[in-house]
């Protein structure tokens, strides 16, 4: 096997590189590729999209049904490691249970389906429990607010500099997978409860191809954001600035939860018992 | 563009692929992909392309490298190659 | 040879990705552990990523923001925008794409060998063909 | 709103799989109703272009307004009319006739279950809808990931291994793919695949259009499973639930053929591919194996998913080379053959489903004595079966009558000789299984314990199973006597006049 791969990698090598001596020189401003489409993009956008950065502008207009699909890819990545991995455990298999307390760090077993009532004195760990790391917890705790920001000003700025929703939705999920990262499993669950996210994907997902359906009713082609003009109450060209915008939060929202989903389920291998 | 950083990381894109994949820790070679695809990011950065950058560092070094550490956490770190 | 050193340098952008990719392609057919082959998978992916960006690369030129976009103030109609300024936007627009594809199949693929490894306890594919030739 | 069918056909069912996701947290038995209602839209919205592309020839539809190559456009012509209908009218079916396994499958995740099946459709027929290059690149990753995901929930252990192992072949194919795309950006500056034909003839001593058509192909052929690169599928759809295995194995490979054909008739017109390079002979070989190869794997097999699995590899083989023959029979055979071969692989995979859901097993053993327990599933396995075997008056005789014409046209008589030649295995192949099913005695542990030998009582599966699998069949003899029309309005069209 070793020696077939070594193989078709040079063959394949070889092909490419063969291949490759007919391109134009790297970074030639006459190739093809700088001159038949892309300079209408360079040169246009600013009227007709009225979004300086070309990019988010190509992205999450020209070619916006492609973008659309792009959240979609996320989605049902998000979606079959939910299916794949997901295991729903039953009450009865889970026999005991481990506490902590929070003051002094004791560890409690509780045995045959017993558990202590809430409170804020004892918290529940995993049963690979690693011991309390108060530098840690309270660095990252401080961190997701200032990291949460950071992230809706990317989806907010995106039209102006680099970012945008998927930029952002990441970081966003970031900072939640930090918190689980620096607590566990299942503190972030209390806050962002599988449900929810679960939801929420679908959601984000469906307010950007909700758009397009919008525009779709109003006469127009999916995803004319033109169309939306009357609704907003601006011009056309500002019009599909706006609905770059809003297209760009339903990415992010979708995104963000499709990443902390996945995290959730391969971290826990599927069960939500423990995490990293 | 300065051609000697590069070239330099270029090179070092070329080792970080190869050491994550030789390395024997799937540990080891997650966090070597972390580096790899952090070096592409520069690269892409280099070339002009700020947004696939902006990207590259957040979904490829970052949310991969966790994904990857997540796996190999509720797996193994053992490889035999 | 200086016609040959000439088109190395011309080019050698698309000769590292064609190392990387063959790398990657290596990694994915030989490799005998399940993770290892899904990060030479990545390795593969990102390498065609980098040939892109390196189509929208182009000499003297700069990043695809427009430098006068910020409102209104500047008046729209005083500067033209020349396209020989700006790197090429569009590869840029078509690798955000194929980011997001490689971290979702990144993923899936996880998520698969999680699902493989819950079954057979290893991640080595010898020793699962073994175990399955068992039966 | 009939300007609007070309994007009804894939947002309608897009949109439903968020909000089938969305619904499944609420309430599971919402699920379904969604599904079939947006896979109906679809479906109907397929049949209106049909009707207006058979009336106005070609149908452009702008996505956002913008003019192509600019933005996105659907060029909708005949081929893609014709395989569009055929993929909603499959995955709608295949959704009714399935809904009583889904449910025992996965009781818990219903919601997930049919948001990915959606999708995998949507992904389906974006690919087929599409006229820009890199938005195929997106939807085949969309209709595979969620592939991988519906055909890992099948048997433990051995089904997330060999999704995987589809999961890393399906991602070097798709990547091939892209970086065809990439070379062919390179040297033409588009991505729209109107524009690039466009461009095209001027390039075509080229090296690197040369390699973009090669790789491309290259891609194509692995996510399709022609024969070397074939190692993936037979245990990928082995080992996946019925479900799955009767959406995936009809619709997968059909649409990359379909991604093929549009590629050489297309974006890379037909001289380029059969005159310029000089490799559909080789190609064409290549089939010849495939053929040969997938028949006499199939011989072997002692189970009949795997059996049906190895004849799809064959089957991709007759369609991979009626395309490449170089002639407009040998191509309008291909076309056709994918009509007709997504309609048998449905009706033969529906019926394993029936068997299985009944039968709990796919071996051999499982099958004694069925004929006499579930005489409707087996009826509309014989029909769907003798159209695999190519007998009159079912449709599969018709595509690979065209085929044959088309080999001795080309005179490539080692083609012909493959197709004879695996239309006899297949003749082996099913009526084994007939007699299985018919000549051997029920057996004693598959009955209910009684000592004394007992006439088994019929057991059929449930009416919602039963019926679509004989729509499907009835269908394979309608369409059969039908060739005619479908050839003269439809795919006579679809080929280029260029085309001898």
């Amino acid at each position: 096997m070793k020696f077939l791969g070594l193989v078709i990698a040079f063959i394949t090598g070889v092909f490419l590189v063969y291949a490759a001596v007919d391109f134009p020189d790297w970074a030639d401003p006459e190739s093809p590729a700088s001159t038949h489409v892309s300079p209408h993009f360079i040169e246009k956008t600013m009227e007709e999209t009225s979004v300086p950065n070309i990019v988010t502008a190509v992205l999450a207009d020209y070619r916006t049904f492609d973008t659309m699909f792009e959240a979609t890819v996320i989605f049902s990545a998000a979606v079959v490691c939910f299916f794949v991995l997901r295991t729903f455990l039953k009450k009865e298999e889970r026999e005991e249970r481990l506490y902590r307390h929070v003051l002094t760090g004791v560890t409690i077993r509780v045995k045959e389906g017993g558990r202590i009532p809430p409170s804020d004195d004892f918290e529940r760990i995993d049963d690979s429990w690693i011991p309390h790391d108060l530098i840690i917890k309270t660095i990252c705790r401080l961190m997701v607010p200032f990291i949460q920001i950071f992230a809706l000003y990317v989806v907010a700025h995106g039209h102006h500099s680099p970012g945008g929703g998927f930029q952002g939705g990441v970081i966003l999920g970031a900072s939640v997978i930090v918190l689980a990262m620096s607590h566990d499993l299942r503190t972030t669950l209390q806050r962002m409860r599988e449900k929810v996210v679960g939801i929420l994907c679908a959601v984000g997902v469906l307010l950007y191809a909700g758009t397009g359906a919008l525009c779709l009713l109003l006469g127009m082609n999916f995803l004319d954001y033109s169309a939306l003009a009357p609704i907003l109450g601006v011009g056309p060209v500002t019009a599909r600035s706006h609905g770059i915008l809003i297209v760009e939060i339903g990415v992010a929202i979708a995104v963000m939860t499709a990443m902390v989903w996945i995290y959730n389920n391969v971290s826990s291998r599927g069960n939500y018992n423990e995490g990293l | 563009m300065l051609w000697q950083l590069d070239l330099a990381i270029l090179t070092l894109v070329v080792i970080a692929a190869v050491g994550s994949l030789m390395v024997k820790d799937l540990l080891g070679a997650a966090i070597l992909f972390g580096a790899y695809s952090f070096m592409m990011c520069l690269l892409w950065t280099i070339m002009g392309a700020v947004d696939v950058a902006f990207t590259e560092a957040s979904v490829g070094a970052g949310v991969s490298t966790v994904f990857f550490v997540a796996a190999v956490f509720r797996t193994t770190r053992r490889t035999k190659d | 040879m200086t016609d040959f050193a000439q088109l190395v340098v011309a080019k050698y952008n698309y000769w590292i990705y064609i190392t990387l990719m063959m790398i990657g392609l290596y990694a994915i057919i030989s490799k005998n552990n399940l993770v290892k082959k899904i990060l030479g998978m990545n390795i593969f992916q990102t390498a065609i990523i980098l040939f892109y960006v390196s189509i929208g690369a182009k000499k003297g030129a700069t990043i695809p923001i427009l430098e006068h976009g910020h409102g209104p103030a500047h008046g729209a109609g005083s500067h033209v925008v020349h396209a020989a300024d700006y790197m090429n936007p569009l590869p840029h627009v078509l690798m955000l794409t194929a980011i997001v594809v490689g971290v979702a199949t990144l993923g899936v693929a996880l998520a698969l060998a999680l699902k493989v490894y819950r079954h057979y306890h290893t991640l080595e594919e010898d020793e699962i063909l073994a175990q399955i030739r068992k039966k | 709103m009939s300007t609007q069918y070309p994007a009804l056909v894939v947002v309608v069912p897009l949109l439903s799989a968020f909000l089938i996701s969305a619904a499944g947290w609420a309430n599971k038995r919402l699920c379904f109703p969604i599904a079939v209602v947006a896979l109906a839209i679809s479906t109907y919205s397929c049949f209106g272009l049909l009707v207006r592309v058979l009336n106005e020839g070609v149908v452009v539809y702008r996505w956002a307004g913008w003019d192509p190559p600019w933005g996105i456009a659907y060029y909708v012509d005949h081929l893609n009319a014709l395989v569009l209908t055929v993929v909603a009218v499959v995955s709608l079916i295949n959704l009714v006739a399935t809904k009583k396994s889904i449910d025992e499958e996965f009781p818990d995740k219903l919601g997930p279950f049919y948001s990915l099946y959606v999708l995998m459709v949507t992904g389906c027929l974006g690919i087929v809808a599409t006229g820009d290059a890199f938005n195929l690149y997106v939807l085949l990753e969309i209709s595979a990931l969620t592939g991988y995901g519906l055909l890992a929930m099948g048997s433990k252990g051995r089904a997330p291994l060999s999704t995987l192992n589809y999961l890393y072949m399906g991602t070097i194919g798709a990547c091939f793919y892209l970086l065809g795309i990439g070379y062919l950006y390179i040297v033409t500056g588009s991505l729209n695949m109107v524009d690039i034909a466009g461009i095209l003839p001027s390039l075509y001593q080229s090296k690197a259009v040369m390699a973009a058509f090669i790789i491309c192909m290259v891609g194509v052929w692995l996510k399709m499973a022609l024969f070397p690169l074939h190692a993936w599928l037979p245990n990928a759809y082995t080992y996946a639930p019925s479900a799955a295995s009767s959406l995936i194995a009809p619709l997968a490979t059909k649409v990359m053929i379909y991604v093929m054909i549009r590629l050489i008739l297309t974006v890379f017109t037909p001289e380029f591919a059969f005159t310029t390079l000089s490799v559909s002979n080789a190609v064409v070989w290549l089939a010849v194996i495939a053929i040969v190869v997938g028949a006499v794997l199939a011989l072997q097999e002692r189970s009949l998913k795997k059996m049906l699995t190895y004849v799809i590899v064959a089957e991709v083989g007759y369609m991979v080379g009626g395309a490449w023959l170089g002639n407009s029979a040998g191509m309008t055979g291909a076309i056709l053959h994918i009509v007709n071969d997504a309609l048998m692989t449905l009706c033969v995979f529906l019926a394993v489903g029936n068997i299985v859901y009944k039968a709990k097993g796919h071996c051999f053993e499982d099958l004694q004595g069925l004929f006499r327990k579930m005489p409707f599933t087996m009826g509309g396995f014989v029909i769907g079966a003798l159209s695999i075997i190519g007998v009159p008056p079912t449709c599969g005789f018709f595509s690979k009558w065209y085929l044959i014409s088309g080999a001795i046209k080309a005179g490539q008589y080692h083609f012909m000789a493959a197709l004879l030649f695996s239309s006899l295995v297949c003749v082996v192949l099913f009526f084994r299984i007939i007699e299985i099913g018919y000549y051997e005695p029920f057996s004693e542990e598959h009955g209910h314990g009684h000592g004394h030998h007992q006439e088994p009582s019929m057991e059929e599966a449930p009416l919602s199973m039963v019926v679509p699998l004989l729509i499907v069949a009835a269908g394979l003899v309608v369409v059969g006597l039908y060739t005619g029309d479908i050839v003269e309005h439809i795919i006579r069209f679809a080929i280029p006049k260029g085309l001898a």
